[in-house]
Parts: C-alpha cells; structure tokens; sequence
C-alpha cells in the first residue's frame, strides 16, 4: 500500500480522501489555492502545500505545480477526486513520468473515454447501443448545422471534452442551432481549452442510468448495482438515487453485464462509471463513461456497503478485488441531494458570501459529505457545491422522508441555496411515484420560486423575539398617534397597560 | 420598541413588548403571545400556545438570517418611513443578475434590436448567462466591453423601448 | 400510526427516538428536569414539558408525573427508551389504564423478564440452557452465602431487577461473600427499590452474545443476527460488535431459534433481546432477556440496514411485521463505543463538570448518537455516557481501523472522558485478534492509567504557541541571570538578539 | 515570555519568542521552531519541521484544555516559583475520590481498623465507592454522617497509622 498520497482536489471530495488514507494509515498532503487555506481538508491532511492563486489554471489545474509538490513531500501516488485533473490524460501521464501512481486508470483509457466521439465509436464497435448523432470531424458551424438538421430536434450540442453541462445545449428548433454551437464551443474552449462538439438525437422520456464499475489491475471487473441520476437541472445532476425506481433485476443484469463489457472492451483499471440513457421503453443506450469516482458514489456504498473510495486506493498499489460479483448485495435505498450557493428565486444563479452559520443535520443513516462551516467564505473560483447530503433506508418511502427530514433541519446561512428547492422536488407527487425523467425540473418547476409567501410569520416572531432579547434599548417606544404618515396608522388591536384593547 | 424588517423588498410593521415571562408581538393586526427560551446563541424555542417555533438567527455584517422550518430567510432591520417601501423588479431589467466577467457584447450604440436577441454573454463559476432584450427597441447605452469585470445589479446596456 | 409521541427518557436515546418520530410525521413530547432544559432532546422536540426536580425519583421516574403530561399534551403512546421506566411494568400498567399505548411489551412480559429468578425459571421450563446458580426466595444473607459456598467461586451475586451492573458484585472467595451480598441488595434497593438478588457460577472464558429480537402483535418474531458485548468494564458494556468473532453460522442459527423460541415462550412482543453467555467451548447459557431497545442496537441497524426503533413504533401501532427472518442480510461489520464522562485514571470516576468544547468526528459510516453540546453542563444526577459513537465497514479490521480515527478525532474537553482508554483497548493485540471475554478488561488492563508519559511535547508547543498568540504582553521578558531560585538555571540553549548560543 | 504549565502536578517550564512567521519555544533544553495557523478559533495547525501538529484548545474557568493527537489534556498556567513544585498524592489517601452522598460510615472515633477494611460506602451516579483503610491504625476523626453530602477531595476519615 501507499506510504503518502497527495489530494489533487479540494472541498468534500478532497476531505473524503483524506479520511479513507487517514484509516488506512497512509500519510496525505493536501494542496490549496490562497482563498482554500482553512478549508476542511487542509484542517485534515497531514502536510499541506499552498499553491497561491486561486485562478484554477494556476492552482487546481496546474500539472507542473500540484507534480512539484508531489515529488517534493514524497508522494506515491496521486489521488485526483472528481473535476479538475481527474479526468486528463496529461496529468496522468505526467505522473507516470514521475514514477507517481496516478490513481485511476490508465492515460489511454482516460483519452480514449475523454474523447466522447471515439468513446461512442468503441462502444459501438463492441455492440453496445450508442444513441444517434454526428460524432464526426467536421466542426465547421455550416456542417454542423447541417448535420444537426439530419438527426432532427430536439437535438442536444455536447462539448466533446465535457461533463457536469458544462459546453451542453439543447436545441428545440433550427432557429437556435448557430448560436447554440457557438456558445457550447466558446463555454468548451473556457472550460477544457477544446471547442470540438458533438451532436446528438434527444431521447423521449429520458432517464439517466449509470452503473458503478470496479475494475482491478488484473482482469477482474464487477459492477455495483446503479444509480438513477435523472432528476437534472440544466444537465447537472441535484438528486440521484439507488436503486432505480424503474429497474427490474432482468434489466439490471442485462445492463450490468453491458457496463462491464464496456469497461472491459477498453482495459478499464480502477473505479469508474458507465452512464446510460434509458428511454420510456426501457432501451438503454450507452451515453459517456467516466474515468473516476462521481459525486454521487457514497448512495452505492451505502446500500452495497462498500467503501469505494478505500478501493480505489487498493487497485491503485496493485492488490487484487476480492469483491466477487456474486457475493455483492443491494439493500435498502439510498439518496443523494446536491446543495449548492445558487438561487433557485434567481434563475439559480450562483450565490457566494461568507456562510454565517452551518449546522448539519445528523442521525441513523444520513450521511453529510462537506466542505464547509460557519465562517467559509464561498468564492466564484470553483463549483458553487457545497455538500452531499445522503440518507438511506429500508424502502424509497422512507429514504424520501428521511431526506426531508434532513434537508428541513440543514441550516446554511449567508449565501443562499438550493436546500427549499430540493426539498419541493422531493414532496412532488411525480417524484414520490417514481416518475422522473431528465426533464423533471423543467416539466414541474419551470417558473418556481420560493419568495412567493413573503417572510412567514414564524420569522417574523422569532425575529421580534430575537431583537428584542438583544436589544440594549430597554425602553418601550409607545406609537405615537398623532403622527399622519405612521404606518402604524391601521394597526389595529393594542396592548396598553398590559391588556388588549 | 418597533421593528421593521424588510425581506425581498417589502417591509413589515413588528411592535414587541416585553411583561414578565411573556413577549407579546403584534403583526398586521394581530396580537401573539410567546415565551422564549434561548437554547444556544441564535437558537431559538418559542412557544406559542400549544405549538413550538425553533429558530436559528444569525447575524451578519448588515442583515440577520433567520432559518424556520427548513427554510432560510434574509432580513434587514430598516428604519421607519413615512410609508411602505416596494420596490418591484421591472419587466425589462436588464441590470447583470450575476457578478462576472463579460465574455462577449454583441451589440453597439444605436443598433435596433428585437425582443428576445442576446445582447451580452456574461460568465461567472464556469457558466455562461445570456441578456436578453426584453422588448423591441434602440440600444442606447453600452458601458462594458469583452472581459470587463461586472457585479450584479449593474445596468448591462440601455435600450430604448419601441413602441409596437 | 400514533399522532404523537411522548418520549419519556433522556440524552441520545430521546434524541434517537424523536428523530425516527419525525422522519414518520409523528408529533413528539420530550420531558425534561431542571439540569436538562437546555438539552439536544428538548431543542428537537415538538412540545417539550418540564419535570421539574432533576432527582431520578422526581423527574424521568416519576411515574404519576409523566402520565399526568402524556394525558395533558394528548400523546397517544409512550417510548419509553431504556434506563428509567423502560423495564417498568407498574409505568406499562400506567400507560395502559388511561389508553395511552407503551411502546414495549406486555406489563405481564416486563414482570416477568425483571425477575431475573422468574426469568430463568421459565426458560429451564422451556429447555433453552441456564447457568447453574441460586434464585430462591431465601434471602437472608446466611442463606444466600449457604448456597454461594455450594455453588463454589467464584460466582456473581446479581439484583433480581438489576441491569447495567447496578447491583452487581462478583465474589472470588468465600471471605467476601457476605460483604458483596449487602452491598448488592443496598445498591439494588436504592436503583431499583427492591433488594432482591440471586447468585450464580460464574463461567470460564465467558463471552456475552445477545441477540435482537422484533416481534409484532399478530405472532410473528424474527431475530435480527447477534452482538458481541463481551468487553465490559464492571459489567457495563463499553464495546459492542456484531457480528461476533467466535460466531459460525451453524452457532449463529442455533442460537437465533433458541432466542426466538425464548421470545414466542413468553409471549413477547416489539423489541427486545436475549442475552446469552458463551464459554470457551461456545456452550450458550440463556442469562436474561431485556425487554427494550439496547443501548447498542445501532450496530444490528448499521449491519442489517434495519430501523428498530422505528419498528418499535409500527409494532405497537399494530402494523405486522412485513420483514422475514429468510430476507434479511447480516452484511459487513459494526463496532460500538460507548463513551462515558468516568477518569480512567482515577479508577473511572465519574467526571462532571462542563463540557468546554465537544467535536464529533463525522464522515461515511461513522455515526454519532449524542446527547451532548457544546457548553452542556454532565452533572451527578444520571448516567455517565456521553455518546455512542459506531464504525460500520467491511470487515472487522477495516472497522476497527475507521473506529480508531474516529475516536481519534472525537473532541471532548471539560470532563474527562475514557476514549484513550477505549483506543488502547480496540489497539490492544488481543482484541484485534477477537480473542475477548468479559475479563478483557480486567485481564489486561488492571492498573492501566494514560498519565503515565506527562504532557506531550506537541501539547506543550501547542500551548505555548495559544497562549503567544493570545497574548496581551508583547514585552518579551527575559532570563534575569542574577536570580539564583531561578527554575530557567538549567536551561540549556538560549536566544540572545534571535540566534541561538 | 516565559510561561509555566501544570499538569498532573507536575510543571513544565517554557519560554516562548515570536520573529517574524516564526515561533521559538524551548522547552527541557531544546529549542523549537514553528509556523502556525489558527483555522478556527483555538484550532491551531502547526508546522514543525517536515511534521503537522493538529491541536485544539479551549480555556475552562481556571484551566486550558488542549487535544493533540487524540488525547486531552488539562493544564493551568502557574506563576513562576522559586521551585518547581511537585506535589505528589500520598499512598495513604482518604480523602474522596468524587462527589456524592455518604451511604454509609463503618466506623467511628477510637476503632481500630487495618489495612483494606471499609470505612465509608459514597454513592454518585447510581454508583457505590468504597473507601478503604490504607493502612492498619486508629480513626481519629469522622467527619460525615449517613446522607452527608461529600465533595471530592474532602476528607472522609482521618486514621493515625499504628506503626507494625
């Protein structure tokens, strides 16, 4: 096993790390940008390098930096997380140039499933269903328009180095097409530095399936069961559960043994996820495979048990899956709820600040991964996520109440969140039946807000009481009735001399 | 002692008074009568009649937060005016709803534009925000350009609005 | 299902219970005594009414009391925790008389499970195995050291309605028999009000195994797999794990009909637990049956993904149990610690005091079941646990390791607490190899005190450093030289003008 | 400034100097430096050498508390003296080793008594504690009573050791 390993990442993810290291006994260095040096994993890590400018080119995005440190501290191995660095071949390949174990699989196999197009046309050669587009080299704005016009609307402009929504767009008519390429490529460019797309046909009723791979470095691969991420916002996953409420064990071996083909036709090593789209028909199509451990793993570990994130490490320094695919068990029900600093009453734009006050809730299996506490000041650097609140238990049913048990009692102060919104999501009828589809949002909660009922009067009790309690005035101001433009003017029922009048 | 708070630019008329154990809060027209008790700093139990109220305040450099059953609310103490302050968002607000960079402005001084076209792309935390014109009209005004820093609440470009 | 709950205990477990109460929109009354209004359970509650007296006797025993606000408040049911009335059939029979449900078994079953002599009476009846003792009814203390002598040393003398090691003394020789015997009935008497004890052989090499039990009003009992509970000190437990070191799974279904047989034998019903004591030669003697919720029922929920407290409630509602004991799954390993304000130093005193500062560690599958803050005030009045903190994970290795960095990490300052003791016993070899018995404790760890090394060099950095930092001096006073009392005389190395001579 | 920690009875004597980003602290003629970090407060990160110390501290009433490493201590901060002191619990100790209620007192004024026979039951927590005569003697006083209050460190019974 690993003697040192260095944390490529930041915020919950990078805490997680840590923690699983820390219990195995492996010494961590964490690495943070000026505006992260009291974030948790930095409090966590055992050493901790400054990389100075939060930019994320500069910092989080800097191979010959974050490589520099490694070698530095002594580091083994390099664990990446999710974003940033995970997914980029260059970064692995450098480590391997430093005699650093890249945890992840290998440089080829993160090009190869990198390059959406290729990935399609590998999976399509291995007899995976890929869903219909234009994959190809022509990436002219007149061909692309025309080839968009082939597959038909609505269609969806994919960055083909993308992931998260980021560089995605879909198109419902001809009209948007041009500026829709074009915003999808300069997002592209800004975000991954390549502006080559793809297209692609819009499925009816979508869902979005993904199934959790493991895969040793000596030919063994099993899969952990699946996740169902379907409830999106502008292709950003917020809510994902396990096990699917649609999936039947006939269709769950089925697409099992296709993710683990998958992974198996590229010489997949190490933790990843081979995502499917799964129509109203139940055909699933085989849609991006993702080289590294997604947000949403802790709803597999907890109903499978297992601790991913500890595997990941396993593989890395060589050891052998002892996991059998026979002896894995699904149980129960898992779900997972993505807060983030945006505004839901906002057009959920970002918000950031300082966070006044965080208070987590806690309980019999709901699970808090986090990155942040009171006095964190949330910056426009990163990803405005905040935490994964997880819960598990015995049923959907219950794991649903369990959640808005959960997210009613998480208290995030100073910037605003999504925590009102998630919670509405999860009371809608069409949610609790199991009825969701990537266009959940925005079939249910096109124009919601929050805002609608004003300051309820609990608030405002609490704020009176609060203020008055605080108060260094202990002086009680009468209303003065001769005053024209009071607005007390219309206030009815009065206490004086202690009684109502 | 009155209080006003303004949350989401309206403005609510609070009186409190305190007697004894008893706070009583008056609110449009209505008298309520709680006992407190302050668990921790900021953490609230208010018991009224037979039901509980737990809340969280906090503080922050100039407003307070107050979290009530799962929901958080911002609030300002503001002082009393001679009326109600609303003020509503226009239809046509064309003030930059994020704080970013400007990554492109796709229109000049005098160009005639329709309902609907993008007049800047602003970027913030890795995401691409359009403007839009809210009506036909007359660009009069444009005070960014390409990679200026912008803040939210800022004017984007001024137009002029076209009577149909 | 009931509209509401009055929760009639305190700490974790009311938090516990509360929590699972409004995961199902069920109403909850918490009571609380003087020393508790500011406690986790009452900020939780929906309606939290005071007791008064913080006084056992006064405040969470009072039976008229607590009945008297369950009918005020409207509760249609009691959750009586463990500890307190939970095993209390004159509180049952209480709860029963006015209509209000209690949530546990028959009154009748209570009875009958709390005389320890009955107990076992009925189970020698039933033909499940028990340990060779006296329960008669000759109570005299000349008797009772008659029929020690016969039973030979050495052997246990135990409350009849005792629990928890309240009324407990082991006897190794005849000379101190007749001491032990009066100071059992006095503690018994004083805890339970009855001064009743029996005595019994006390085993070699004896484990204590116990195993959950679920049984609904309609005939159907299952059993939820075994605890090991066998590290105890002064027969409380402090750890608990499941599944058992020594179990096979032949072992494992014996033992689980037996208790089911035990429990159907009695007519018993909702949660419970029969514990059994295993020698060296995994022969199983039935000792007792608990007819409440454990304290350590977090590690049968963390292995079988099952809620018991909130069947409890399903169960008295009259819900059938829709679990079968054919599809449940003992899956992974579960470790309890149970942490306690007591100075292992000091003969583990209780400590009391204020609680400066508590930080629970928290990350996947570490779950902490508290009753403390920040500020809380432990005072003499009830038991002296703090929290119960439980690792779930693979295996029992793995889970040991996640148990050490979690208590690692549990910060608790203002009493002193026994988590180093508790971190020198789950390190300790024997342990790590599952070779534990109920003498584990005293077997190795005797005269074991954590003092032993003095203050730490990193503590004494530590200090300094706070206490520079925080410093209003900012002269920095020099060695005076002339002072021949000096305490600095030896001192070494000094910094003159910054450099070091 | 020079400080000086008690702990256990024992006193540790340190000085400690701040230059610049660097702290200097000697303790038992070694010299140590350090970089240091307060990420919350009384959260303190501590780079020593290629090494971290992760330490929380929190001021009591009259003592420190500082957890490293898993483990907690308590310490006082003591005036300087002439000597160190060093005050070491006697092995004949009766005073009480918590605070609770007198169950019961074995003997009275004049009883001789030897070594390991009870004197005194004390109840706390629902828990009984016996305390025991150190060494064989004569009680000389007997201060407390059934259902006295006892506070720790009181004494429970003064014995005059009977010399063999």
């Amino acid at each position: 096993m690993f003697k040192k390993v260095l944390v490529a990442n930041r915020g919950e993810i990078a805490v997680r790390i840590i923690k699983a290291c820390q219990e195995m006994e492996i010494q961590t260095v964490a690495i943070y940008s000026d505006v992260d040096k009291e974030a948790l994993h930095v409090q966590l890590a055992d050493e901790t390098i400054s990389l100075g400018d939060p930019t994320p080119i500069e910092s989080y995005l800097n191979i010959p930096k974050i490589i520099k440190i490694a070698k530095d501290t002594g580091a083994d191995a390099i664990h990446p997380g999710y974003g940033f660095l995970a997914e980029n071949p260059d970064f692995a390949n450098s480590c391997n140039d430093v005699g650093i174990k890249f945890i992840g699989p290998t440089p080829k196999v993160i090009s190869l499933m990198g390059d959406k197009i290729a990935a399609k046309t590998t999976m399509e050669k291995a007899k995976v269903p890929v869903i219909p587009g234009y994959h190809g080299d022509k990436q002219d704005n007149d061909s692309l328009v025309e080839e968009g016009k082939k597959i038909g609307f609505p269609l969806l402009v994919k960055a083909a180095a993308g992931g998260g929504g980021k560089g995605m767009r879909i198109v419902h008519s001809e009209k948007n097409l041009k500026e829709s390429i074009e915003s999808a490529k300069r997002e592209s460019k800004s975000a991954f530095g390549d502006d080559t797309v793809f297209l692609e046909k819009y499925l009816d009723k979508p869902r979005h399936i993904e199934f959790q791979i493991l895969a040793d470095e000596h030919g063994n691969v099993i899969h952990l069961f699946e996740r169902e991420c379907s409830v999106q916002r502008r292709h950003q996953k917020i809510i994902e559960e396990t096990p699917s409420p649609v999936m039947t064990p006939q269709l769950r071996a089925k697409m099992g043994r296709a993710a683990v083909a998958a992974a198996k036709a590229v010489g997949y090593t190490n933790a990843g996820t081979v995502e499917f789209m799964v129509d109203g028909n139940l055909n699933y199509y085989f849609m991006e495979m993702n080289t590294r451990l997604q947000v949403e793993h802790p709803i597999t570990e907890m109903t499978t048990g297992i601790d991913l994130a500890k595997w990941q490490l396993r593989i890395a320094s060589g050891e052998e899956l002892t996991l059998k695919q026979s002896s894995l068990i699904q149980r129960g029900h898992a779900i997972e709820c993505r807060i983030y600093a945006e505004d839901p009453e906002n057009g959920f734009l970002p918000s950031i600040g300082t966070l006044e006050k965080v208070q987590a809730p806690t309980g019999p299996n709901i699970r808090d991964d986090s990155g942040i506490y009171t006095g964190m000041k949330v910056t426009p650097y990163y990803d405005p996520m905040l935490a994964k609140i997880v819960t598990y238990a015995e049923n959907r049913e219950e794991c649903i109440n369990k959640m808005i048990w959960a997210l009613s009692h998480y208290v995030v102060m100073g910037v605003t969140t999504n925590i009102p919104f998630l919670k509405t999501a999860l009371e809608h009828q069409e949610f609790k039946k199991g009825n969701i589809t990537t266009h959940f949002i925005d079939d249910h909660f096109k124009d919601w807000t929050i805002a609608k009922d004003g300051l309820p009067i609990d608030a405002i009790i609490a704020l009176a009481v609060y203020d008055s309690m605080h108060s260094k005035k202990h002086e009680i101001v009468r209303y003065k009735e001769a005053d024209p433009h009071s607005p007390w003017k219309h206030v009815g029922r009065w206490r004086v001399g202690g009684k109502g009048v | 002692m009155f209080i006003n708070y303004e949350h989401n630019n309206h403005v609510y008329n609070v009186s409190i008074e305190r007697r004894d154990k008893h706070y009583f809060i008056t609110y449009d027209n209505t008298e309520y009568k709680v006992e407190v008790e302050e668990i921790k700093p900021g953490q609230l139990k208010i018991n009224i009649g037979d039901r509980i109220i737990k809340s969280v305040i906090t503080e922050g450099e100039k407003e307070k937060y107050v979290f009530v059953d799962g929901n958080v609310f911002k609030v300002k103490s503001v002082e009393l005016t001679g009326q109600i302050k609303t003020k509503k968002k226009e239809d046509g607000d064309l003030t930059s709803p994020i704080s970013g960079k400007v990554v492109s402005v796709k229109v000049k001084k005098g160009d005639s534009v329709k309902k609907g076209d993008v007049l800047m792309v602003i970027e913030a935390m890795k995401m691409e925000y359009l403007i839009r014109a809210p009506f036909n009209g007359k660009v009069e005004k444009v005070d960014f350009k390409e990679k200026d820093q912008i803040e939210i609440g800022q004017n984007t470009v001024e137009i002029k609005k076209r009577e149909a």
